[in-house]
Parts: C-alpha cells; structure tokens; sequence
C-alpha cells in the first residue's frame, strides 16, 4: 500500500478521534456517510472457547443509523442533555490501525482503541476495545460507511455511555 | 441491625419525609440484604428464556449469585451459583446450556436440577460416606411464575406470589398478557453499574414520572417525544408495588416513530372490548416497580424489564432487556429493538440522564450533614383516592395524579414495615 | 462512637504521645466528621474569587459538597449542594456565575442565595401546599470572614469566628493585612488526592518545621535555598491552631530566586514601623494551620492557602491557592505564580514528597501491631515559654523553638477535648 | 470481637462444616489480625537471603510491613518497617544491602538493627533528652530459624517455635535438611494479588490433593504429568499444620522432563539409607502449610516455598519462592528454575487455576444467603490412623488417605481455638 | 528505513495481537522461531536510581522455549484450563513501535503495551509495559526469535497472568 | 508530507518517551530548546458546553522554563528527592500523532498520551492525556521549543506528579 494512502486514513482516524475529543460534534458527524450503520453488540459469556458477541437481533450497546446518530449529535445541543453538561473530558488512543482495501474507493479498518473519559470531580471511565470501520472515498474525502465497535467488558462498568466510539 | 423503633423513625409516610440514611449508611444496607433480599419475591428471569431443556441464564438474588435453568424435565429451576463442598462458582457463564455443572474446584458435579450428582473418586476419599442428597446446589424456598416471568423467594414463611403481588397482579396481567403467546425478550441483556443506592431506582420506576420532564427534557429538544401535559396517573395496588404513566400511553410522540405504536393501539382496542374503557387510559401501564427492585417500562413504543441488584450501599448493578409479545412481527420487533436501544440502556438518549442523576444524588447524600436531612416525597400527599373512584370498574387500589410520590411512599411503607419486622408473620 | 475516656486515652499532652490508631480507625474518622467538622469553623473560600454578583465556586465543607456563592443583594451564601428533594446536586460546576440553580432530576430551582423559588407544576403537583420557605438549600449556621478569608460551621453554639480564632487572629492579621487593598487569590486551584490520613497534613502545616531540611533537602541539592540554620519558632496561640518558621522569614535562597523578596521586605519595613520591631522576625508568618484543616504557607517567595478535605480515613483531597496581594504590581504576580508552580502543588520541586512521606506513613501505621503504637510528639516538651518573653509587645501565645512540638501537641489536645465533649458548652 | 461462643460455632470438627462466614466476614478478619497473626510464628525469609551483614528483605507479619535485615553482628534482625516518630516507612526497596536507614520524613536513622542512632539537630530540638533508648524500631517478640527459615512472633507469651512446630518439625527436617550446606532461594520473588481469603489458599496447601486432578487437569491434557492414582498421604503432626502427596514423590511424569527427577531419587536413595524406608514413601514431602499461611510445595520437580499475607478478608497478597539445595548442580539449579516457573507462579500451568479458584469462591461466598451455609470438610472423617501403623518407624502424627480432608479440619480446629482464645495459656 | 520495510514489520506486530485478541493461539505460535526465548523478567525496587530486573538466574514471570510455549497454547485445548474457560475479553494497545535494523534479514523491535483483560463478569486488569523483540525474516515473513517483556508492576495486580504478551 | 519526515518525527517522539522511561533524564533534558516553555495547565469544571483550561495567569500543574525544568531534572540527582527514590516504574504509551508542518525546520505536532506509572509495591496512577508541541530543527535535529500538556482529570487522582508528560 502506497505510503500516503495509508497516512491518509491513519490521520483521518486521528482527526476524528480528536474531533470528538474537542467537542465538536457536528463536525464529526459529517464524516458519516448518509447509510452508515453504527453498531456496538455486547460481549457475552456464553461459550467455552470465544467471546460470543450479540448478534443483530439482540441487544447493543449502540446500533444507531444516521438519522438517530444525528438526534444524539443534537442532543448535546439542547441545554438538557445533563449527562454529558457539564461535559465529560475524553482522550481517546487509537492504535493497531490494519487496512484491508476493498478498492481504491473502499477500505476496510480495524482498530483498537481506548477512551478514557473522566467527568465532574472524579468520576473515571476507561474503555478499550476495537473496532472495524468500512471508509468510503466521497467526493475525495474518507467517510465511515459502517463501523461496528466492541468494548472488552461484560457488565459495562460505568453509569451510562455518554461518549462516542 | 436497627431495632424496631430506629427503623420507624427513618420513614414518615404522614408527611413523606425519608431519611437519606437509609440510601447511604451500610448497616442499613446488610440488614436490606437479610430482610428485604432474604424474604421478598425476587424477580430472575423470564420462561422465554428457557426454550429447551438445559437452557440457563445466570443472574443474581441480592448479592447472591444464582442459575436459572430448565431441567431436564422442563422444569425451571434456581439454583445457588456455589458449589456445596468450597463454595465455588459451578457456572462461570452468562447463559448457555447443560446437563450439568462440574465444578473447576474439585470436580463435584451437579445435575441441571441441582442434585449432586458425583463427587470424584467418591468410594476412595468418602468411603464413610458421603450424603449426596443433602449437598444439591441451595435453592430458594419458593419459585413461582406469572405470565412466564420467574421469580424466587429464599423465605419458606413468604406469602404465596399471588398473595405478595396483591392487586398489582390485576395490572400486571394488562402488560403482560396482551396477545395470544404472551411476552418474550429480545435476546441479550445490558448490564452496568451505576454509583447509585438501588433504592433511587426503584423508587423512580415506582411513581416517579415528574422527573421525566426535566431529566429527560432533551428527548422534547430533539423532537422525539411532545412536551408532558398533566394528564396522568400513578396507582398503587399496595405491598410496596406501583405504577403509573400518561393516560393514553407514555410516549407518545413523532421523532423517530416507528409501527409500534399503531399496532399496539389496534392491540389495545381488543382489550378494551374485553375488558373495559380503562384499558385505553392505562394500557401501556407505563412505568412500574414490583417491591423490591423488578421495574418495567411499558410505553407506546418498547417495553423494558429491568432489576435494580444491589451491590453495596453506593452501588447497584442494571440488568435491562427489551420485552415483546411473542405475537408481534419480525420487522416490528427489530423496530422496537432499534427504539429502545436508542432511548433506554447505558446510551441510550433517555438513561443516561438516570445514571447521572442517581450516582450524584448518592454521593451528595453521603456527608454529615447531607445524611442527617430527609428527601421529601410529600407530592400529593392528602389527595388519594380510590382507583375505581377516578377508573370506574372496580380497579383495584389507590390512585394519585400522574405528578404525585403516592407510589413512593407506599414503597417506603412497605420497605420500613419489612425491614423491621422479625418474620413475615410479625408483618401482619 | 468512642466515649469521652477511650477518646482520652489516644492523646497523651504530658509525654506527647498520639495514638496511630486516630490516623487509621474507621470508628474514629466517623466521630471526627460529626464532631471536628460538624462543629468547627472551616475555610470554604475567599471573598477575591467572588467579584460579582452570582459568581461561585464548589467545595467541602468535611465531606459535605456545598455551594460558595455571592447572591443577588451582594452577600456571600454557604450552601449544601444537595436538592432538598431528593439530594441531586444542584451544582455540577467548580465555579462559575448564576442566578439560580436548577436541579437536573427534578427540576426544582433554588435562587443564588439558597430559597426555593420554585417547583415545577407546582399547582397540580403540590396542590396541597408545599412549604418552599422551608425546603431552601441547608447551610451552615454561621458564616463569617476575616480578611476576605470565609468561614463556615454547620454547629449554632459553637462561639463566633473571632472566639475560635482566638489570639490566632493577632496572627493572622500580619499574615493577610499588609497591603492595602488586602489580599486575592491567583485564579485557579490545584486539587489532589493523597492517600494519607487529613491530620497528617495539618499537623505537618501546624508546627513541623522539622521534616523541612529533610523531606525537603533536595531543594538545597539544587541550590534553591540555603541550608536550615536553628534560628525559629513555632508559636501556639491556643484552641489548636498554630504557626511557626525561621526568624526573618521563610524560604530565603539564591536559585531561580524572584523580585518579590526584596518587595516583601519593603512592605515588612512599613508594618514594622506601625507595629513594632517583632514584625520583621516572624512576617512573613511562615507555616500554619488553622484548626481543623485550614493550612496556609506565608514566605519569602509566596503564600499559599490549603484546605486538606477528609476522605475517609486513609485519603484526603487537598484544594491549594496561591496567594497574593493584590496590590502587588502584575509582574510579580506572575513570578509569584511561577515561582510557587515550581515549588508546590502537585509537581512542586518541594511538595512531590509531602504526598510520598504522608501516604506511606498511613500505610505503615495501618497494621494490627503498628497501630497499636503511638506517633512521638515530644520534640520541645517542657520547653515552652510565653511568645511575648521572647519576642516582647504582649504578643499572645506560647512560643517554642523552630524544632518543636509545641504546635502539633495544642493541635491535639484541642482534637482531643472536642472529640470528647458532647456540645461546645460541654468542652468549656 | 466475636465471643468464644460464637467462634465455637463456625467450626464443627466432628462434621467438617466450617462456616463460609469466616472467608468473608469483616470482623472475624480483624480477630484474625489480632489473633492469628500477632499470635502465630510467621515466615519472613531465609537465612540464604542474607549473605552479607545489612542485607535485607522487606515482607510483612499479617498486615504489618517489616524488614528483615542482617546486622553488622550477622544477627538476623525483624524489625517493624515505620518509624518511631510518625509513623514512615523507613525502608521502602524490596531488597538491598544498609548500614542504616535514614526516615525520608525528618530524618531519624536507625541501625540496620533497629536502634534508633540519631536524630537530626537532638541537641537543640531534644535538649529536653529523647530517649533513644526506648525509640528502636519495633520487633517480635520472638525470632528463631529452622533450617535457615527465619520466623517470628509478635507475642511474648507463646511457645518457643520449637514447640510450635511440634512434630512438623519431625517432616519439616525431610524436606529442607537433605543435603549438605542445605537449602536456598532462587533470586526473585513472585509477588501477586489474588481476590481471595487467605485460608482458602493455606487449606488449599495444607491437605487439598483433591483439587489436583480437576483445578490441574490441564497438566494432563498436555502431557507433563500422569494421572492421578489414589496411593497417597495426608498427616497431621498437630498444632494445625499438615502436608501430604503421593507415595514415592509428587509430580511424577513424562512431559518437559528434567534431570532433577532421576537425582533426587539418589539424594533420597542416601537419606533412606540414614533414615529408614519411609523415606521413598513420603520424601519429596508434597504440599504442606505451617500454621497459619507459609506453605510449600516439595515434589520431583522443585520445591517452592510460599506465604499467602492477609490484605483484608476478599484479599491476599501472595509471594512464593523456588527452593534449591545449595548443593545441587548449576545446570539443574537452572533446570529446576525453569521448570518452577512454567508450572508455578502466576502464569504457572498449574497456578493459574487456583487464582480463578480462590477469587471466585471468595465472591461466590460472600452473599447473605452464601454465608449463612457453610463449606464441607468431611473427606475422609472417623478414618484418621497414627501416622506410625501406616508408615511405621513412630512416625509422629496423625495420617489420612490421600483424598482425606483431615489436615484442613485440624488447621480448623487450630484456628477455632486460636481465635477463641484470649492468650496462649487459655489455650492450653 | 524504506516505508515498506518499517510497515510491514509494524503490520505484522498489530497481527501478532490480534491473534491473540481473536483466539487464534496456535498461529500465534506459528510466528515464533524454533529457538525462541519468551522471557518477562520482574521489575524489583532494589537501587535509589533504576527500577532493576531479576536476572536470568533468578525467576520471572515467563521463561519459555518453544516447547514450553507450545505446551501452554496447547492447554488452552485440553477442556481444563479454567483460568480460560470461559476466555478472557482481551485488547492489545500495541505503541511506540521502534526498529533497529541488525540486517536485511533482522531487526530488533521495541515496543510498548496495554494489555486489557476483562474475564467472566467484571474482573479486570490492565497491564501496561514493554517488549524488546528480535525478529527474523524465514522464508519471507517475519518471525519472532526473541521476546523479552517487562510489565510495569512490582507486585502483580492480578489474580494471574492467563493471557500472552 | 514524506514519509521519512514524518517518520522522523514521530521517531523523535518515541525515542523522547523511552529516556524518560529508562531514567535518562539529562540526555531528555537535551531534547529541549533553551527558551522552551513546558506548560501543562488544569482542566475546570467552567462550562456548560466545554472544559476550560486554567489560562497563563491562572495555576498550572507545570509552567516552566528552562532553568526550573533542568532544576527538576537535577533534583533527581541530589540524593534526596524521595518521591522519585526509590524511582517509580513508567511506561509511555504515545499515540495519534499529527503534525502540520509550519515550515521545513519547525512543526507542531499533535499526541495522545497515556503515561503508566507505578511505584513501590503498589501504588499505580494512569495519566491520560494530549499534548501540543512545537518542535524546532537545530543542527539537523529536532528539539523541543513548546509543550503544552493535558491531564484529563479535574482532581487529580495521584499523591502527586514526580514522572514528567
Ligand atoms: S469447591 Fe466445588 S468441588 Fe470443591
Ligand atoms: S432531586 Fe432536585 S428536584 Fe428532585
Ligand atoms: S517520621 Fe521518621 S523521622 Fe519523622
Ligand atoms: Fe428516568
Ligand atoms: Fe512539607
Ligand atoms: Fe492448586
């Protein structure tokens, strides 16, 4: 893969990462593609051998489309969205980025992150997990078409998920 | 343990003063553990769960840790999670399916009804023998079911399930109990844990509707709900138990509607000629707690089950799953999943205002001098009146305005007469 | 609780031997948030950071959150952060400016000088009259300042500021009032948490001068001071509070030195002529601590005001400030600033190991047999004189040697009695 | 304090019913601080540590952190790690070589055996006269070694360790005294935290080869050791200690072989010769726990020695050994550390399990109803014989089949009586 | 370094971790050479000035060859190894990735890491610390010849050490 | 921008958070130009809508220049700085680097961090945070001449702050 192509989209996850770490929502929100699926299935206990995760007709932490991605966005706008006002502050470490491409057009991308959120006085969230995006190529610019994310815990140890993934 | 008279002194129902104590002091809390948890009807699963033989899930009674699970005589079972020789947990897993548990300690087995089946090498190391029949996995006293949802109760001298639900089983029966095949769960389960006393909860699923304006104001902002009108009620059937909503259904609203909500008026019209013009006022029945800590939503869009486990004075843990009628269609199904994970569990753009509020309202009730005041649930206080009186029909119970802690204070009732009498038969 | 005679027996003045057990005990940290901290005069801010109208900060006041706040009429309000109905905080905020405070749960409102303006739906909700006058944020009983510096205590007979203060004020005086225009503090505060016991670091600040060339003897190693000479005194003028360092000021030294020092020595010329010749031996006033947990640090280089917040028995929060006066010219603000960043707080060159030393000395006197010993405080026993003996002009107090016990032992005696003592009229 | 009564009442010897209550119960953990641990002879090192005057280790007596120190006289030392005057830690390193030690806090020294040498500025901060004397970090009461395993005891009044040991001495001598010059420790300490109650991993050590074939099946699966036959050993000398294994050695097998297995069958060979045929039998001597929490494992394969420190009643801190005799050859020496470390240690092929074992017994237990039931030690019950009709040669002790639980039930008992008692002469 | 060479070596480093991730032990294994020495030496406190490591005659956490190695991805199928079973929910943050070439055919690789590891409910660790790899090209692919780790800890906050590093 | 540039940037980073972590104070004290400013301001509780920093007149957890940050180095050395003796156990995790150039010999570059440390037995603080520096090419190398550090916290949930960000 050529050098540029791949810092290409290192930095647009970067960028993204840092657009959500800055507040600016909006922002982030435009680098969704119209049909995008985000989607956090749960992992369960259920086997002896792997991790099984909830599949698409069980629950999810997240499994948001566009249009409700978009009422969340403008949920932290209302001036009633106390879970997150005052804000939470957030950091967020991706790493591991491998890109599988699908065409000049289409890459698919896995990485693992960890969000670290902490809000108020001393509440204190650490999330790791991976996730894998589909980037599309929209009028020369990277957009997340899917991205399906996990988080690497089972009861989720935190008093709610007011932060993006 | 408080005596008698320290516990009368924490609850006044005369004028809805409940002392914050009792959501942040730990001797409190272990005497909850052995007089609330250790006597009351504890909700743990649902039958849906349970499709063939040997289907478990694994959950929790108070703090302890249980197995529900059908046998293999398709009988459902509870099952304490701790192996009878060190106490080991037999099942390490969320849900799944077994014949039996071998425990990873020592290999002790036990069988799907919880017998002990063999112990390793039993002739060598027991040959004194050892008494099998009397070391099967601990099991509550009493297990019983209501429109397939199982609940437990560790107390022999607990009154019957019918006899504990009282008059909510009246209302339980409208949401549960809507179409032919009755209620299942989506699959999957979200479970969290929220820095708050369980009782915050509780109390708010109970008759808590006049915080839903303000903490989840955000849903009018974002055009997913109309602003509340006042139109409402809050019923409470005694025994501690409640519920309440939005005549005509909670949550009506246009953002991000789905089918549901005219199929569930077409659902409720046949009831109604069963049963009465009540229906369309109070079906959905909206929010609602069974005392101690089973909530349930019940809206014009999804339905929820959830159980409040406590963990600690400042700590609970959320199981939540989303509830439909077996009967209902795929594509609606699927659309009232997608709704609810949007609006409820830990993201979603109602519940993770609760979370906020109930882990500060914790941890600001914890000082000195925070705990030595009361929280005020005196709305509505003087202004009860008989549900048939307002209902017609012969409902059951008594009713508030939908913006009156009726339901609340009957939950405290309830919570301070159990915890200080020494036995159920003391209670009555 | 622990009576009157266990209490006794943990403090010894005679031999200055203190029980470890009052910096680890479960038992003990309980009776001091009911008893040292309900009943104390405590520090919850400066009238500098309240320049307008609505402007406020959050702190503590023992573990208690509450709202500092200069209200609509110009008066500065104490406020528990804790709806009256149902505890939520009201304030989520570390400062800021309002007018009024709207509870996320509910929805009630309290003005910015605590009453509860309003609740919603008040009309249909709380037809029944709900008494709003008496349902205000709760605050402390009495509130005062000296100098700017706010005072706050939750008890109604504890004796007025001034009384507490006792021949501290004296003190204090040349402390805060040098200037005119008096003091302000730097925007900002640095807030940690030390794994350590609260009185460890207000004994520390009370008298211990000692632990300096030693804990902190890097700070010769890098030449931002000179070696200790023996040259000080710790003064102890009564009801526990205490202060002490080197005659002419502390913290003279060579490295990344400031202007300040030569300012300060400007503004010590003018006080000593108002005041007489004792002023340039103790301005500025060095170490001390305000009992219980009011700590500030007077030198030549800066001042610092911190409040150790309990947290438990084994954890405290500090907040510190950096204090200047506010007619100081701009520049040396800021070399102020710079200089006291440096230095203190959670980085400073000096302060890094305070956070070591303290939380390894809780943890080393946290086992069955270690707590079981006592901490030795009879460094100066028997040496103790009358301040104005050695330093003339009826200066009140007694006076010890720079390496003394003096302070730590009155600190003590004074946790001790007010441990013991059931009311205020009882320690008298 | 729990009464003598009420601690009768967790152990029943005669049944094997220990109370789950003890593994999780606050207050019975802070008796066992008091009652255990500041009572009972502990393991703090061996002799092989300590090469050079003012080499030290740093461990703990139950909670209590102490250093452990040769001086410059070669006398081992166990001294209190928290200074006299407030409490520091005055050694904080794992391990080292000091003359002294210097308190980071105000710098008092101490000797490397424990007196107190020197105070900064004594003269003109203790011209009053400290009493250096009186001032020496703390130490045990008593000290004494056993084949260079160093132990100590907080209290004056018990029995010599002589006594203590009673006839595990008899057994301990087979297990560390079988070559010339002795034993020694590989470098290192594992060091790790498990959340469990101590005594399920002392039970474990004590007499548990029941666990061995499930928790360690996997060693099976993979081909390291054989399985399990049922011709073993479970003696009980007294006074709560016990070990027990396989006849002819544990640990027999074919998998990741090494040299060590075929010579110590000659050091034994030779032992046989002196001591008698028991010695095949029950040499290497298997698992075992001195009262109350230093255990070994001593097998074909390497020996270990290990210590479970209480860190509350969910909590222990586990530090382990790999035991050598000093004699052994270089390469085996290696051989035997390489094999330890695959086996044993936190990431051990066989430790692993025991970790998820211990930790969710422990929470498994810890619920109301959990703790009311009680954990079963029958194994083996009305089938204990003298250790000397078994294996002849008067060996001492009493000896039960390899799958017997009788060394828990008198580790038990040990302990029941321990608690109980008020001091060592009421026990007797 | 040319680009390819650097990326394919930090690709196959982000592979290697989600093998693990994904519970895919035995071609995690595969990557290893022959001779590979796996080795987590502990971090002591014995100097005022340098956090020392226990030697190689002294224990440690690991000290495998590839016999052993093998022997412990093969337990994780004998059915027994209930410290993984159910498997631990892991995610790799592999980090600071930095590459001496010693040849064309060998490199040797430093590398920080965050190993987060949730199992069963909600136990939970996070181990953070270093690797110092040597890897060598075999027939066109990277594999490891040594790896040597270090966790940050003294005394291990873990009930054990059941995942890889 | 070229690869090599980039590489070298990011390299320069690594490299620096490798001598902090082996306790190679001076040599990391050299990375700095001789009028840097090292400047980690607080983040507050202010807003609604966003999380003030502390500004330049207000406290900071840092706010040096040269002079005192090689005082602090120094002071390593001097026998007597217990907090850092015995010293800690650090391991720097740095992440989502950007940088824009802002000409051929001076860049500001964007990092995530996540700074591990653990000290004695057990004592463990994780520091999550972003840094914005400016870095300066002299003589062919790259220096440090501005860092402005974040910490996401509001109380800081540490004794105190020994490591340097
Ligand atoms: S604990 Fe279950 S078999 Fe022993
Ligand atoms: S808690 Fe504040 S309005 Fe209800
Ligand atoms: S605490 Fe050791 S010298 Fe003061
Ligand atoms: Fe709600
Ligand atoms: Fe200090
Ligand atoms: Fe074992």
């Amino acid at each position: 893969m050529e050098y540029a192509f791949v810092r290409g989209i290192e930095q647009f996850l970067y960028r993204e990462a840092r657009l959500l770490d800055e507040g600016k929502f909006q922002e982030w929100l435009d680098l969704f593609t119209d049909d995008v699926r985000y989607w956090m299935p749960m992992k369960t206990t259920r086997d002896a051998t792997s991790s099984a995760e909830t599949t698409d007709k069980e629950l999810a932490f997240f499994d948001d489309r566009k249009p409700t991605l978009s009422l969340r966005v403008k949920r932290l706008t209302t001036g009633m969205a106390f879970a997150e006002d005052p804000p939470s502050r957030t950091r967020r470490i991706i790493s591991n980025i491998e890109i599988d491409a699908l065409s000049d057009k289409e890459v698919e991308v896995y990485s693992n992150f960890l969000v670290y959120r902490t809000r108020l006085e001393s509440v204190e969230d650490t999330y790791v997990g991976h996730r894998k995006d589909v980037l599309k190529e929209v009028d020369g610019s990277w957009k997340i078409a899917q991205r399906k994310m996990i988080i690497e815990q089972n009861v989720l140890a935190s008093n709610n998920l007011s932060v993006f993934f | 343990m408080l005596t008698n008279e320290e516990i009368r002194k924490l609850v006044d129902v005369e004028t809805g003063d409940v002392a914050r104590k009792i959501f942040v002091d730990p001797d409190v809390y272990q005497q909850e553990l052995a007089r609330i948890f250790g006597r009351c009807w504890l909700y743990v699963g649902h039958e849906s769960q349970f499709k063939n033989n040997g289907d478990f899930i694994t959950t929790y009674m108070g703090e302890d840790p249980v197995i529900v699970i059908r046998d293999g005589a398709g009988k459902i079972n509870v099952l304490l999670n701790s192996c009878r020789h060190r106490g080991m947990k037999v099942c390490r897993k969320d849900e799944g399916n077994a014949r039996s548990f071998v425990c990873s300690y020592h290999g002790w087995s036990f069988s799907n009804s919880g017998e002990l089946l063999a112990v390793p090498r039993e002739e060598v190391a027991y040959c004194n023998g050892i008494d099998k029949g009397d070391l099967g996995l601990l099991r509550p006293a009493q297990v019983d079911t209501l429109h397939g949802m199982i609940f437990a109760n560790w107390d022999p001298d607990a009154p019957s399930l019918n006899e504990y639900l009282g008059d909510m089983k009246f209302y339980l029966d409208l949401m549960a109990d809507r179409m032919e095949g009755g209620i299942e769960l989506i699959g999957g389960v979200h479970k969290w844990i929220i820095d708050g006393n369980w009782k915050l909860a509780a109390d708010n699923f109970v008759g808590d509707m006049y915080h839903v304006p303000v903490t989840h104001g955000s849903a009018v902002g974002i055009g997913i709900r109309k602003p509340w009108g006042d139109d409402g009620y809050q019923i409470s059937p005694g025994n501690g138990h409640g519920f309440g909503g939005e005549f005509g259904g909670l949550a009506e609203g246009e953002g991000v509607a789905t089918p549901y909500t005219p199929f569930i008026k077409k659902v409720r019209e046949n009831l109604e000629k069963d049963k009465g013009d009540y229906v369309s006022k109070i079906v959905p029945i909206g929010h609602g707690t069974v005392f101690p800590n089973f909530s349930f939503l019940d809206t014009m869009r999804f339905r929820t089950f959830r159980v409040w486990h406590p963990k600690g004075p400042n700590k609970m843990e959320i199981q939540a799953w989303c509830v439909v009628d077996k009967a209902l269609p795929d594509e609606l199904k699927a659309a009232v999943r997608q709704q609810y994970i949007f609006t409820f569990g830990p993201s979603g753009v109602f519940e993770q205002e609760d979370g906020e509020n109930w882990s500060q309202c914790t941890a600001a009730a914890a000082g000195w001098r925070g705990r030595q005041d009361n929280f005020n649930y005196s709305m509505g206080l003087g202004r009860e009146r008989e549900a048939s009186e307002v209902l017609g029909h012969d409902l059951p119970g008594k009713i508030g305005g939908m913006w009156s802690e009726i339901n609340q204070r009957a939950m405290y009732r309830r919570w301070r007469d159990l915890m200080a009498a020494e036995s159920w038969s003391d209670l009555a």
